[in-house]
């Protein structure tokens, strides 16, 4: 059970158990949609951007707590922040999973960490990062984390 | 009564350990185990009588032939075929359906007919059908299951009125991968029949797990897997009535079904040959015959009544668990259950399963649109074959309340 | 240098007797020998790891799709494409050359287009150009062979004329499999390129025969099969251009190669995915990527030395024979020699050899077309793989000799 | 080699070197062509009918010894024969060539027992009587050894 608590940290479960900015939006306007079509998992992330920057921020869907956590925490982390800075947070956050290496500054990115032991979960942790840099790029097409890049 | 115990020793990868716990393997919707003696007539026909088939006059090549030809007669006594003509071999149910589906449709259907599917059609008995009707301009309709909180079955007394002149074929699923519903096959192919509709039966989750006598079905194609039935991946086949195969054009072209070839024209071989364009997969052919006479040997009535038997306890013991929502019927079932909380995700559950040793599948089951209408995401669903036992059904529900535990606690 | 017998000794098949003879197995176009190690791989692979891939987060799932997505890097790697989503596993090349043919045509062909061709064509790449040209309103046209008694290469001072605006698509067998002619596949393409024609290369006769690198060769699509290459039956792959890949609709749907399913439409999932419908072929792509491995652990240089050696000595050999007329180039040429006689037909050289232990292939070998046009009704073939010998050239030579002498003498 | 022999017999080594009434009939009424697609082996039948009499018979075409002196010992025992006639005699060779039973009466068609150790090559045997039976029915069609009934 010593990964699976790695895997299931405290942070996580809390942001599962109580997500933060969940809901749509109504003053959005900016909103996109991710999916991984291997598990099933959907995001909604809805932004309202003023000058460049994110003055507001939540998300809706469904999935796995991995998922679930990872969008609400990613929420929290964005708000107030630069399409610039949001592409460097996403950065850190995927180094993050696909390594397990904890971040240099002390962050609540860090509990995602033992992702990296769980492959097939990188996707679930992404899903919203993805649908969000989608959202702040103006793209229309649906993220998915089947992409190339990912 | 077939001795379970010895049955679970011809299977080599059941004896190991995951994650430090004996392995239990209740992912056998997705795929089954195979028996050492599929294995071994695998290597042994590369060991000793591999050639290509046909055309072929060299001895290999003639036991190679004889042997292809001997598994297709094989599976067409499987299923109680007519004749092994009617027995066409493929990757699996996806490529047997698409194949039906543009072969069949591709000279049969016109703007105006319609389709007739099920809202718990896997995606393998659902998309072939979306491509050939925008190829033919043809419509699908659905007969629809009953909603959430119900059986989740077919809603049957829709079906005479749905069945309309303009429906020139019917498909559906013998026993559904989602809710382990068995499906009334003999009565929906009877009905379809007296209005000259043709039917196509997915059988992917029936074939391994229950007699299927076709003809006794009545149905005009029928469709499955070896991997789902003890056999091995990359084969598979599906029976056609031969005087619909006679009718239809081929599907992929190449060497083998061609009777004459010109620059600019061909002339096709008869059936089975015509649908089986270039180098066949007969080596794993031959090994699902193996499979077909394991599990003759073992007895398919007693096959399905150990897997129903398994489902219906692995219910029972289920149902108990706080919030937890059991799909399909409660009594006379397939091989399966699959449940959904609303508290813990179907993937978190079966990761932690995993860590038990538990193999469980988790998700929408490639059955989006029923997911949808019942208002799920996913569920997890735990699939039986006649190596698991009653243990492992206490072993799952020990690690369920634990994971429930996990998540509500702390 | 390779140690040849040593590489004898790990195939089992070849250490048998046939009708009282060792085997002497000359029908290596058709389909090769399996390794031992290749054979073990599959049964290990069904023995420990086997279950179904993606969507599965259990151990065994993991492994499984881990050992299949490390098998298609390995295959991208074996013939240098750019990323592993440009391989798509098919059941062979004839599964291959009908998807793109499918796919990419009825996406990009419209009457009046020409589909460009060789007469050398096997029937695996003629038939699905012809279907698809069927169904598109295109047309086909065929870059010729030089005559009889020439050496049956392709006429290349023509292809030029040919390549005319209307050609959307090249396609051409990198070896053939009736003379065994190299074609000189790099210049083709790029005179191809240099109109924007796409191509697609027929590589089943050379796969497993030379070093193949799709990069340098610079075409679009390369198709080819397992089980000519050590590996097994119902399993092979064709490389595809990512750019071209990702604007190709669908072939077959189901299972695995969508995004998004609702009751009337569907989203599909990105290459290699997109493709690959249902359960895939998962354990014999584990074996093919087990060849690659011996394959390279020889080392393809040597490979194509060795069965090309072999080759142009039968070749030499069998040129005194009375009344032999050979096909393809005396010098350059893939692994196999083709041969007729006036006087004895192909069926029954090879039913006279089998008495010998020896294994030819006689007949067409699904290249009517090109019979048509030598003027012949069969031919005789002895291919070569890495295990034949120069002994067993002789033993051909002398059954040959005794087989004229019946024929002429009785 | 004694298998060999017991399907190589004189009398098909001899109509297989030197064929009986091989070429296009000018006269025919009747012609059907067979083809045994496996092997590529093809047969042309001429008839030329009389009443309900074979007058006369000819073929030509390309195959393997066993099928070309099958052909040409067929046209020698067809001629003059009624098509019920034929018909029963394909049904002896049939019998002949499948099981290795000699012919109740002697005839050359016993040479072609040997055959029926070699079964990929019975389709050999009938693929002239095939045609010759087709062209008796007036059936447009071309036959072939890959039929049901075969
Ligand atoms: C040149 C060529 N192309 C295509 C094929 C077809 O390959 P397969 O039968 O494995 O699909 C073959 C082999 O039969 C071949 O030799
Ligand atoms: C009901 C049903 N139909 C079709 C399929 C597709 O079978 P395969 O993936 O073997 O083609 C499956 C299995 O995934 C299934 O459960």
């Amino acid at each position: 059970m010593s990964d699976l608590s790695d895997l299931y940290q405290q942070v996580i479960l809390d942001h599962n158990r109580r997500p933060r900015n969940r809901g749509k939006l109504p003053t959005a306007n900016r909103v996109a949609h991710g999916d991984n079509p291997t598990c099933g998992d959907q995001c909604n992330v809805y932004l309202r951007v003023e000058g460049d920057r994110i003055a507001e921020i939540s998300f809706d869907g469904s999935g796995c707590a991995i998922s679930q956590a990872s969008a609400s925490l990613m929420t929290t982390q964005l708000k107030g922040k630069t399409a610039a800075e949001a592409g460097k947070l996403y950065e850190e956050f995927h180094h993050i999973v696909t390594t397990g290496e904890e971040p240099a500054e002390i962050s609540d990115l860090g509990a995602f960490a033992g992702v990296h032991t769980f492959p097939a979960r990188i996707k679930c942790a992404t899903l919203g990062w993805h649908a969000a840099l989608n959202a702040l790029k103006g793209d229309p097409a649906p993220a998915t984390t089947e992409s190339h890049t990912d | 009564m077939p001795d379970w115990k010895k049955i679970r020793d011809d299977f080599p990868a059941l004896h190991q350990q995951v994650n430090g716990h004996p392995l239990v393997y209740l992912d056998n919707a997705a795929t089954t185990q195979r028996p050492r003696v599929v294995i071994d007539t695998l290597s042994r026909f590369y060991e000793r009588d591999n050639a290509n088939v046909h055309r072929g006059l060299h001895a290999l090549s003639m036991r190679a032939t004889d042997a292809y030809e001997g598994a297709r007669a094989r599976v067409a006594k499987f299923i109680n075929a007519a004749a092994p003509e009617e027995i066409i071999f493929t990757r699996g149910t996806t490529e047997s359906i698409n194949l039906v589906a543009s072969s069949w449709g591709s000279a049969n259907l016109k703007p105006g007919d319609v389709i007739l599917l099920t809202e718990m059609e896997h995606h393998s008995n659902l998309v072939p059908w979306q491509l050939i009707a925008q190829r033919t301009g043809a419509k699908l309709r659905y007969l629809p299951v009953l909603g959430a909180n119900v059986e989740g079955g077919l809603d049957l007394a829709q079906l005479d009125a749905l069945l309309t002149p303009e429906v020139k074929l019917f498909a559906f699923t013998h026993v559904s991968n989602t809710t382990g519903t068995i499906n009334p096959a003999a009565e929906l192919c009877a009905k379809a029949r007296a209005k000259k509709i043709v039917t196509m039966i997915d059988g992917a989750q029936s074939i391994g797990h229950m007699p299927v006598d076709v003809r006794a079905i009545g149905c005009d194609f029928y469709a499955f897997s070896g991997h789902k039935m003890a056999a091995v991946t990359g084969i598979g086949a599906f029976y056609g009535r031969q005087a619909l195969l006679d009718a239809m054009p081929p599907y992929q072209g190449g060497g083998g079904m061609i009777s004459n070839v010109d620059f600019f024209e061909s002339r096709w071989k008869p059936t089975p040959e015509r649908f089986e364009a270039g180098t066949p997969n007969f080596a794993d052919a031959i090994a699902l015959g193996a499979a077909c006479d394991y599990l003759d040997g073992i007895g398919r009535d007693e096959i399905a009544r150990h897997d129903g038997d398994l489902a219906r306890l692995a219910y029972e013991k289920l149902s108990v668990l706080p919030g937890i929502r059991l799909l399909g019927p409660k009594g006379e079932r397939g091989g399966l259950v699959s449940f959904a909380f609303q508290e813990v995700h179907a993937h978190d559950i079966v990761t932690f399963a995993d860590e038990d040793g538990i193999a469980l599948r988790g998700g929408h089951h490639c059955n989006q649109p029923l997911m949808k209408k019942l208002g799920l995401t996913g569920t997890t669903r735990a699939s039986f074959y006649v190596y698991n036992t009653a243990e492992e059904i206490d072993v799952l529900v020990t690690s369920l309340r634990r994971i429930l535990k996990f998540f509500a606690g702390s």
